[in-house]
């Protein structure tokens, strides 16, 4: 990335605290996105990908806690804000999209009041000025008759619809950056690629940056600038989306790849299972987290951490890294 | 019914709802019920594998509760091949499809212990034995069930479906809560279960590349009528129903280059009230005046089933919106 | 000046006809009045009547008091007395003119009273009976007294006009009653109380509270046990009379078993030794002291002390004799005891639960296993009362309203009759041949000396078997506001209109 | 919505037939009203007499149905105790107990409401906790205990409340009201905080844990992920979902309230209808006990029907769509 | 519960465990007083002349009557063991009786659902309307009726059990019947149904044991509203007899004396509640919070 990075985030460290203990939930973890890039952020459920959304802006409820890390947004450190300062980050400068838009709306309240609340807060302009926005967002995320929709209340929308208000919320304080975590897993095929490309659309509009959190490789695929792949709390592989897809290195993305299921060239359709399971909260293995699943696995894959390393194109977590041309 | 069929099935309905109060019905009132599965028909063959695939609210968990008897069609009928075959089911949530007060090997013995499928000194032989078989441990049957991950669970689910040796086994979207990883695994163990004992199953799924992995013939559903069914290999290769070609286009794969998204326009419309004519047409890019006033009859040939009033050619595939 | 004082209970009804209920004839004696009522001194004294005589031994005539206006300004005359006999007899308190066969109108001021049977005592039995305008009863359909079987409320009852020293002026039933002096009274308001207020307050501890933080001036009820403390607070005082109402107890005489009770063959009530053992070991000084805290009068019959025919000599309390008493249950054959039920009340007068177990654990001593069943008034009455009599020991108290033991020989100790006149609440069916020839007898006795003589011998005839046994005489305990000077009455009535209240 | 609402108005007559159904065989199993309405010196003759009169010689079912007859007609009988006409007795007395409910029901609201707010909001502080153990304590106390206390301090000890009674009322044609007095108001505050007390805890507690459950939800994560301040996520978007159970619960809470009335009007000498239910009680009087039971029976269901019409203004998603 | 768990348990949650503590205590003394000493409310042992004896360590205190003697002479130490054993067995038994009978109603009205249901359902509307002191007050006016007047002390303690059992039936119902029928669309009661399991054992062994933990928090609580009840009814005069008293009669007892300087009649008999029902109530909040699924992760 020539362009200095918007969000950059150095050794975050995630920890849970209970029965009197510290687990570690995400481990050293840094990253950058830089201004008007999609970072897809990828891997198994339980990988540690919403907390470390989460914790970009101070979102973290007890017993999860931030035990080390830097972020910044441009030139602020959010990580040494106050409470108040975060609030007019919230919103403000950093979007966010949750992942079920059944239960991310108030269901009491309209969807006008919502939508024009978070405005208020966060832009200084007139009542009607909002509401003339209000009513232009609710357009620009492709909901017929706004008027409509602005009085309506959740329950009286689809699925679908509530969604579109989601990204709506997210975006109607014009933030620099966006995280959408799993904004269209809770949704039908035919309803989520309407979603991701109406959140291209936007966000070729408006230039918002993006971390895009998903499990769902094809989504990454198709949206995102760079991935990073977290596994058991680390990110084990970071890339450009073209190189990550065509040459894996960490064997653990391969394994991804793998097991997702695809057809082959004669069109057959192919899974690979990766063996085993992610290993839960405070039961990591030592050294490397993935060695217990990997086929490559050495002997000092069971000692040594590997440490996220730059190879040819990008950066790769691992001892025995697959060569280039691994992937057929 | 055909001799080699195991199940058929006719012109099933399913109405949610529709009972007018005692005020209601003096009123005249006729509350409006949801017909949640309209008019399916199709069978299966014993060591056949059928697929069936659709939206989110398509019908498609109705459909299959009501195969298993887990609640009684509006209109219609079931009808087993011979004496009311044996059945099982797996379900998709994992964490709800187990009860937590029990120990695994007791969920799992359940089925044997009520058809007393063996007496009862070698049910923990037996246990033990299915428990091997999905890939866990025969200690894990002294567990409960909430010490295992979402994975491990799904298999119990299946050592429990395979413990009632089941002539006729339903799978409810198996996988779908599953990461990709263990969804692996799972479908893998199914496909080796399946040649290994020759099950014949019903698989539900709205993943596409799931159903196209394990079905040997696929079922399309659209606001609960079959709109196209076909052997696996046809349905992808040459969709006939427009809905089938906009669904396969739509997931996306895995080319970051080629970034272009295929998404079916509009919305679902309200199951409770159906579009007049064809119910796809609301969304059909080739929808003609026809399609509004009548409803497309459900063209069979080749082994393929059809409900549209046309025929989609190749070259309009691409044809966009 | 005005006045505001509290209660534990509100009169249940202003009609003066329709119960008999000391409460009742408590507030509405300020309101309504009789031909002839008692003075604090418990003296017959007239009232609407102004003398009377009586002309034969069945015929009693009273002269009227002239220029009594009713406070809506009737005439009060002999016809209200007649329409008032009428009217008495049909209501629930027509008991008291019991022993009045009908009335005679001589003239306008005098009218006659006839009974079927000589009665020397019949002015003291009507002291209750309060006069009705005739007028007024008729404009306002209340002719007759109301009776909780009419299906619509009587007029009288929530309404009331006499010819008394106050008006009610205003009433919210079982809540307040104010009463406003009656400028046209014939009499004269001896007190300076011209306007009262009656509040209902139910709970003790409510009312003591009341009386102490000033917002009364005067409470009825003080329970004894916060006496010595209302005493000790500065500003307020303690007063109490004897209340003639007399507590005792008294067993199943008349039934073959015991109904409720047990571990016997038989009714051992049935033999005098074991009621005179009971009444040996039943420490009535000890109850006094310890329950009442001095507010109460032990008693060695079931009357009152200041009752006609109580003698110093016949009503003073045994004293406790444990060996005397278990000697007695041995010659009986009753050393091993037995089990009885004591049917009490919960809410009748002081601290009847209190003394209730009590009593129980005196009779412990020589093995009555008593079991105490405590119960409100209004159940309590249901079972014990006629027809059912169901008990095997009751807990009882009474207060004849004519202050004289005759009431009382009449009413609750003869042998019972079949159809519930004589006898009717002699609740342990007590029978002694000789007691009822002599109450019949006293009731026809006009020579006073004579009179008495046959009364104590009945007492004695009644002492001696035990069948009554008593515990104590009830007093009066109002607190008082200081400066408050109060008149009590032995009836529990409070007579404003001797009442002064510093201004 | 409005057959909705007609069909819980037909069912709770049902409901309420049946009440009075059991009420008037609490009337005749109850025991015997001639035991307690005729003098004991009754002869046989006036006793049959009077069986005759109240029809107590004619089948159960055609007494209920004249019974029922006579309450449709506003005939409720008269009191065994008082012979008033049980109708007037009650209406007298309800408003004493309306407003007492009325003001310990506002006390409450002044009290528990931003109470169980700082409790779900904070429910680790300090204070919470505190808050919480006199809440528990409110319920631990007997009501009675409660009163009798606060009159020996209030009444007694310091003066400024009376112990008793409703203080002067004025009459509104028919409603006598003590809200319209200073000694009226200056009555009703203890017994109306005794009452409290009680609700009081319950709705601290239902507050509380509805806003820990609504504060753990998506929707308010992602109001506070949008930046919108803690005032406005707590009294807006958090409270007006928890605000539901709370109002249902204050419904069904009603038949509580008016239990523990007899309690605290006993206590404090309220002219409500609790001490007239409690004097009934004592007394055996039948009539009244019948005609209060069914009176409490209908005006719960009315309220809680009331309660159960008011969700849609406070939740959108409870409106019917065939409005 | 290891030695270890109930340590840690101490460290995170003193209140609920110091409160566990406090009840298992009440209960001893409820329970093992009764064994060694004498029934002071045996009327034969009764002498009222050591009635309103104070507090030892008062001026006229009696070392045999540690915390004082009440208006009767009895021993308040042992009267209030005594009492406390009546409240629990009143408060356990009716909060059984509620939970039996709530619980087979909730069942039934969850499982069945339907017209079932309805009826359930209303019934316990109109159930609400009519609280433990309402009913307890009728239900003994009928009882009394009906019954007779052999009102032993048991059967009054029978009726308060059952009015304020009755009472409690609704909230179990509910709670059960929401339970079931989230229960009743889980799909492990559908995996049952299929295998062919009957309704009745899906209801008992699979349904049963998932809804039992919110039923166990209400019962603690209702444990102390239970005992409340009991205490308010003596205080009205309906209810259990001095002869058997609970520690509601015996404040009610007490109460009489409040203003007379016997304080300590009334006083250790309501410390005494007031700490049993603390501690049921602490421990019944623990287990809501602890229980509600909907606040996983809190604690
Ligand atoms: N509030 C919490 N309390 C305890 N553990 C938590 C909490 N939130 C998250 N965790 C744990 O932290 C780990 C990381 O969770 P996270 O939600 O970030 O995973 P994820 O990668 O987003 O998974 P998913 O794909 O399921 O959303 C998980 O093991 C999770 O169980
Ligand atoms: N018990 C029910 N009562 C009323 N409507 C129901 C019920 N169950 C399902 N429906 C409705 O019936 C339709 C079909 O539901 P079904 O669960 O069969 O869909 P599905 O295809 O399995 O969906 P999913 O992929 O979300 O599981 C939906 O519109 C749903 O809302
Ligand atoms: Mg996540
Ligand atoms: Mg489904």
């Amino acid at each position: 990335m020539m362009q200095a990075p918007l969000l950059t985030v150095r050794n975050l460290s995630i920890t849970l605290h209970r029965e009197g203990k510290h687990l570690p939930v995400l481990n050293d973890v840094s990253f950058d996105v830089a201004p008007g890039e999609v970072l897809g952020v990828v891997g198994e459920s339980g990988a540690g990908k919403s907390v470390a959304g989460a914790a970009l802006i101070d979102l973290l409820v007890p017993p999860l806690r931030r035990s080390s890390g830097e972020i910044s947004l441009g030139r602020d450190r959010l990580d040494l804000m106050s409470p108040r300062q975060m609030r007019n980050v919230r919103g403000k400068r950093v979007g966010f999209i949750f992942q079920d838009p059944m239960t991310s709306l108030n269901p009491v309240l309209s969807i006008g009041k919502q939508l024009t609340d978070t405005m208020q807060a966060h832009l200084k302009i007139g009542r009607a000025e909002i509401k003339r926005r209000a009513l232009a967002w609710v357009e620009r995320v492709g909901l017929p008759n706004p008027e409509r929709i602005l009085k309506a209340a959740p329950h009286e929308l689809s699925g679908g619809q509530r969604q579109r208000i989601v990204i709506a919320l997210a975006l109607c304080a014009e933030p620099e950056i966006v995280i959408a975590d799993e904004p269209t897993t809770a949704l039908d095929v035919s309803v989520q690629a309407q979603m991701l490309d109406l959140m291209r659309t936007l966000h070729k509009e408006t230039g918002t940056a993006m971390v895009l959190i998903t499990h769902d490789l094809g989504v990454v695929a198709k949206m995102a600038d760079r991935v990073a792949v977290f596994y058991a709390g680390r990110v084990v592989e970071l890339a450009a989306t073209s190189d990550l897809f065509a040459t894996p290195r960490h064997p653990y993305t391969a394994g991804l790849m793998g097991a997702t299921p695809a057809p082959d060239a004669e069109g057959r359709m192919q899974v690979v299972p990766i063996p085993g399971a992610m290993p839960g909260i405070g039961a990591l293995p030592s050294g490397c987290a993935f060695h217990p699943r990997c086929t490559r696995a050495q002997p000092d894959c069971r000692e040594i951490v590997p440490p996220l390393a730059a190879l040819e194109a990008g950066l790769a977590a691992c001892l025995h890294p697959l060569p280039r041309e691994v992937r057929s | 019914m055909m001799p080699g069929e195991v199940v058929s099935v006719r012109d099933l309905s399913k109405t949610y709802g529709g009972k007018a109060s005692t005020i209601e019905k003096l009123l005249g009132r006729k509350p409006r019920g949801l017909k949640a599965v309209r008019g399916v028909s199709f069978s299966i063959d014993r060591g056949e594998v059928l697929g069936f695939v659709g939206e989110s609210g398509c019908g498609k968990s109705t459909l299959a509760r009501l195969i298993a008897g887990l609640m009684a069609p509006s209109e219609g009928e079931i009808v087993f091949n011979g004496k009311k075959p044996r059945l099982q089911m797996v379900f998709q949530d994992p964490f709800s499809s187990l009860n937590g007060r029990w120990r695994v090997r007791d969920i799992i013995a359940e089925p044997i212990r009520t058809h007393k499928l063996r007496k009862p000194s070698e049910i923990p032989g037996r246990v033990a034995e299915l428990l091997e078989q999905v890939g866990l441990s025969a200690a894990d049957g002294m567990k409960f069930p909430q010490g295992f991950s979402g994975g491990q669970r799904q298999r119990i689910s299946i050592a429990r479906a395979l413990a009632g040796e089941p002539d006729f086994l339903i799978l409810d979207e198996p996988t779908s809560a599953l990461d990709v990883s263990v969804q692996a695994q799972i479908l893998n163990l199914l496909r080796d279960l399946q040649s290994r004992l020759g099950l014949t199953s019903l698989f539900i799924t709205h993943n596409l590349s799931v159903v196209r992995l394990m079905a040997d013939r696929i079922g399309v559903m659209y606001l609960g009528e079959l709109v196209e069914l076909a052997p696996a290999h046809d349905i992808f290769t040459d969709p006939k129903h427009p809905y089938t070609r906009l669904l396969i286009d739509a997931a996306p794969d895995l080319d970051p280059i080629d970034r272009t998204l295929h998404p079916i326009p509009g919305e679902l419309p309200d199951p409770s009230r159906p579009p007049s004519g064809c119910s796809f047409r609301t969304r059909c890019p080739y929808a003609q005046p026809l399609c509004a006033e009548q409803a497309p009859p459900l063209r069979k040939g080749n082994g393929r089933e059809i409900r549209c009033h046309f025929d989609l050619q190749p070259q309009s595939l691409s044809v966009p919106e | 000046a005005e006045f505001r004082f509290a209660g534990p209970l509100d009169a249940y009804t202003l009609d003066p006809h329709a119960v008999s209920n000391t409460l009742v004839f408590a507030v509405l004696r300020n309101v309504y009045e009789p031909l002839v009522q008692r003075g604090p001194d418990l003296s017959l004294q007239p009232v609407l009547a102004t003398e009377w005589t009586q002309l034969d031994d069945l015929t009693w005539e009273f002269k009227l008091r002239e220029g009594v206006k009713y406070s809506n300004g009737n005439d009060f005359n002999a016809d209200d007395v007649v329409f008032s006999f009428e009217r008495a007899k049909k209501g629930g308190m027509s008991s008291h003119l019991a022993d009045v066969a009908s009335i005679e109108k001589v003239d306008d001021l005098t009218i006659r009273l006839i009974s079927d049977e000589p009665n020397p005592v019949l002015p003291n039995q009507i002291v209750n009976w309060f006069m009705v305008d005739q007028e007024w009863a008729d404009e306002n359909g209340a002719q007759e007294p109301g009776q909780a079987d009419n299906s619509t409320e009587g007029f009288a009852n929530r309404n009331a006009m006499g010819t008394g020293p106050y008006v009610i002026s205003s009433r919210d039933p079982g809540v307040r009653t104010d009463f406003a002096a009656n400028a046209d009274w014939w009499g004269e308001i001896t007190g300076n109380v011209d306007s009262a207020t009656f509040f209902v307050i139910a709970n003790p501890s409510t009312r003591v509270s009341a009386l102490i933080s000033g917002e009364v001036q005067m409470i009825d009820g003080v329970p004894p046990q916060d006496a010595q403390r209302i005493e000790e607070t500065n500003g307020i005082e303690i007063v109490a009379t004897p209340d003639l109402r007399t507590v005792y107890l008294q067993p199943d005489m008349l039934r073959d078993e015991l109904i409720h009770g047990g571990g016997v063959e038989g009714n051992p009530f049935k033999d005098p030794k074991v009621r005179e053992a009971m009444s040996l070991v039943i420490d009535t000084q000890a109850i006094q002291q310890r329950i009442m805290r001095g507010y109460s009068t032990p008693v060695g019959l079931p009357i009152a002390k200041e009752i006609e025919g109580s003698t110093e000599e016949l009503n003073t309390p045994v004293t406790p004799d444990l060996e005397r008493a278990q000697q007695l249950m041995e010659e009986a054959g009753y050393a091993d005891g037995f089990q009885v039920t004591l049917d009490c009340t919960n809410d009748r007068f002081m601290n009847d639960e209190a003394t209730c177990l009590a009593v129980g654990s005196f009779l412990a001593q020589i093995n009555i296993a008593v079991t105490p069943r405590t119960q409100a008034t209004a159940r309590w009455a249901q079972q014990i009362n006629p027809p059912g009599y169901d008990t095997s020991f009751a807990m009882l108290s009474y207060s004849p309203y004519t202050y004289d033991a005759h009431q009382f020989l009449t009413g609750l100790a003869v042998t019972r009759d079949a159809d519930g006149g004589r006898g009717a609440f002699n609740i342990g069916g007590y029978s002694n041949p000789e007691l009822d020839r002599l109450t019949t007898e006293i009731g026809a006795e006009t020579d006073q000396e004579a009179r008495s003589a046959l009364l104590a011998e009945a007492l004695t005839i009644l002492k001696n078997d035990h069948s009554f046994i008593p515990i104590h005489q009830l007093q009066i305990l109002w607190g008082l506001q200081e400066g408050v000077e109060v008149v009590q009455l032995a009836d529990l009535a409070y007579p404003l209109a001797w009442f002064t209240v510093p201004e | 919505m409005i057959i909705h609402a007609i069909e819980r108005i037909l069912q709770t007559l049902v409901v309420l037939l049946v009440i009075s159904f059991i009420a008037f065989m609490l009337i005749t199993t109850l025991g015997d009203p001639i035991g307690l309405l005729l003098p004991p010196d009754a002869t046989m003759a006036e006793r049959n007499a009077l069986i005759a009169r109240l029809n107590l010689d004619q089948p159960v079912m055609q007494r209920f149905l004249s019974f029922v007859g006579g309450i449709l007609q506003g005939d409720f009988g008269l009191s065994y105790r008082t012979q008033q006409d049980v109708g007037s007795m009650i209406l007298e007395r309800l408003p004493a107990t309306a407003e007492l409910a009325l003001v310990s029901l506002l006390v409450t609201i002044v009290v528990a409401v931003p109470a169980g707010i700082l409790c779900g909001v904070k429910p680790k502080a300090l204070v919470s906790r505190a808050i919480m153990f006199f809440s528990i304590a409110g319920i631990t106390l007997p009501n009675f205990v409660v009163g009798i206390l606060l009159i020996a301090i209030f009444s007694v000890q310091l003066g400024w409340f009376p112990s008793f009674g409703r203080g002067s009322t004025v009459n509104l044609g028919g409603w006598t009201t003590g809200l319209l007095t200073a000694s009226g108001w200056q009555a009703i505050i203890l017994p109306a905080i005794t009452l409290a007390t009680f609700q009081m805890t319950f709705v601290i507690r239902m507050l509380r844990t509805q806003l820990m459950e609504v504060g753990q939800s998506e929707h308010i994560r992602f109001a506070r992920a949008r930046g919108l301040s803690e005032t406005r996520i707590w009294f807006v978007y958090a409270i007006r979902n928890a605000l539901l159970p709370t109002v249902t619960m204050l419904g069904l809470q009603l038949g509580n309230i008016i239990a523990f009335s007899v309690v605290t009007e006993s206590v404090f000498a309220w002219p409500g209808l609790g001490s007239l239910f409690l004097q009934s009680v004592q007394a055996a009087d039948i009539p009244v006990i019948a005609i209060y039971l069914i009176f409490v029976g209908a005006v719960y269901m009315v309220i809680n029907l009331l309660v159960e019409l008011s969700y849609p203004l406070i939740d959108p998603r409870l409106k019917r769509r065939n409005a | 519960m290891t030695t270890k768990a109930i340590l840690h348990n101490a460290r995170s949650a003193p209140g609920p465990t110091f409160a566990a503590f406090a009840i298992l205590a009440l209960f001893l003394y409820a329970f093992l007083v009764p064994l060694f000493t004498a029934d002071p409310f045996r009327l034969a042992g009764m002498s009222i002349m050591d009635s309103f004896t104070p507090p030892m360590w008062m001026v006229g205190g009696n070392p045999n009557f540690p915390l004082g003697a009440d208006d009767q002479g009895r021993n308040l130490l042992t009267a209030m063991a005594y009492g406390l054993r009546t409240s629990i067995i009143v408060g356990v038994s009716a909060v059984l009786i509620g939970l039996i009978l709530g619980g087979s109603l909730g069942l039934v009205a969850g499982f069945v659902g339907g017209r079932t249901d309805a009826i359930i359902m209303r019934v316990a509307d109109v159930q609400l309307a009519y609280p433990a002191l309402l009913l307890a007050m009728v239900i003994d006016g009928i009882a009394t009726a009906m019954i007779g007047r052999e009102r032993s002390a048991g059967l009054a303690i029978a009726i308060v059990i059952f009015a304020i059992g009755i009472a409690f039936w609704v909230q179990f119902a509910r709670t059960i019947r929401s339970s079931v029928m989230v229960e009743r669309d889980q799909d492990y009661v559908a995996a049952a149904q299929i295998t062919g399991r009957s309704k009745l054992a899906i209801v008992l062994r699979h349904i049963l044991p998932n809804v039992m933990a919110p039923v166990l928090v209400i019962a603690t609580i209702n444990l102390g509203i239970a005992i409340i009840t009991e205490a308010t009814l003596s205080f009205l005069g309906i209810g259990i007899p001095l002869t058997h008293p609970s520690l509601g009669a015996l404040i009610r007892n007490g109460n009489a004396f409040l203003q007379s300087g016997e304080w300590w009649i009334s006083a250790w008999p309501c410390l005494v509640l007031v700490a049993l029902v603390i501690a049921v109530n602490v421990l019944g909040d623990h287990l809501r919070d602890h229980f509600n699924p909907k606040l996983r992760g809190r604690s």
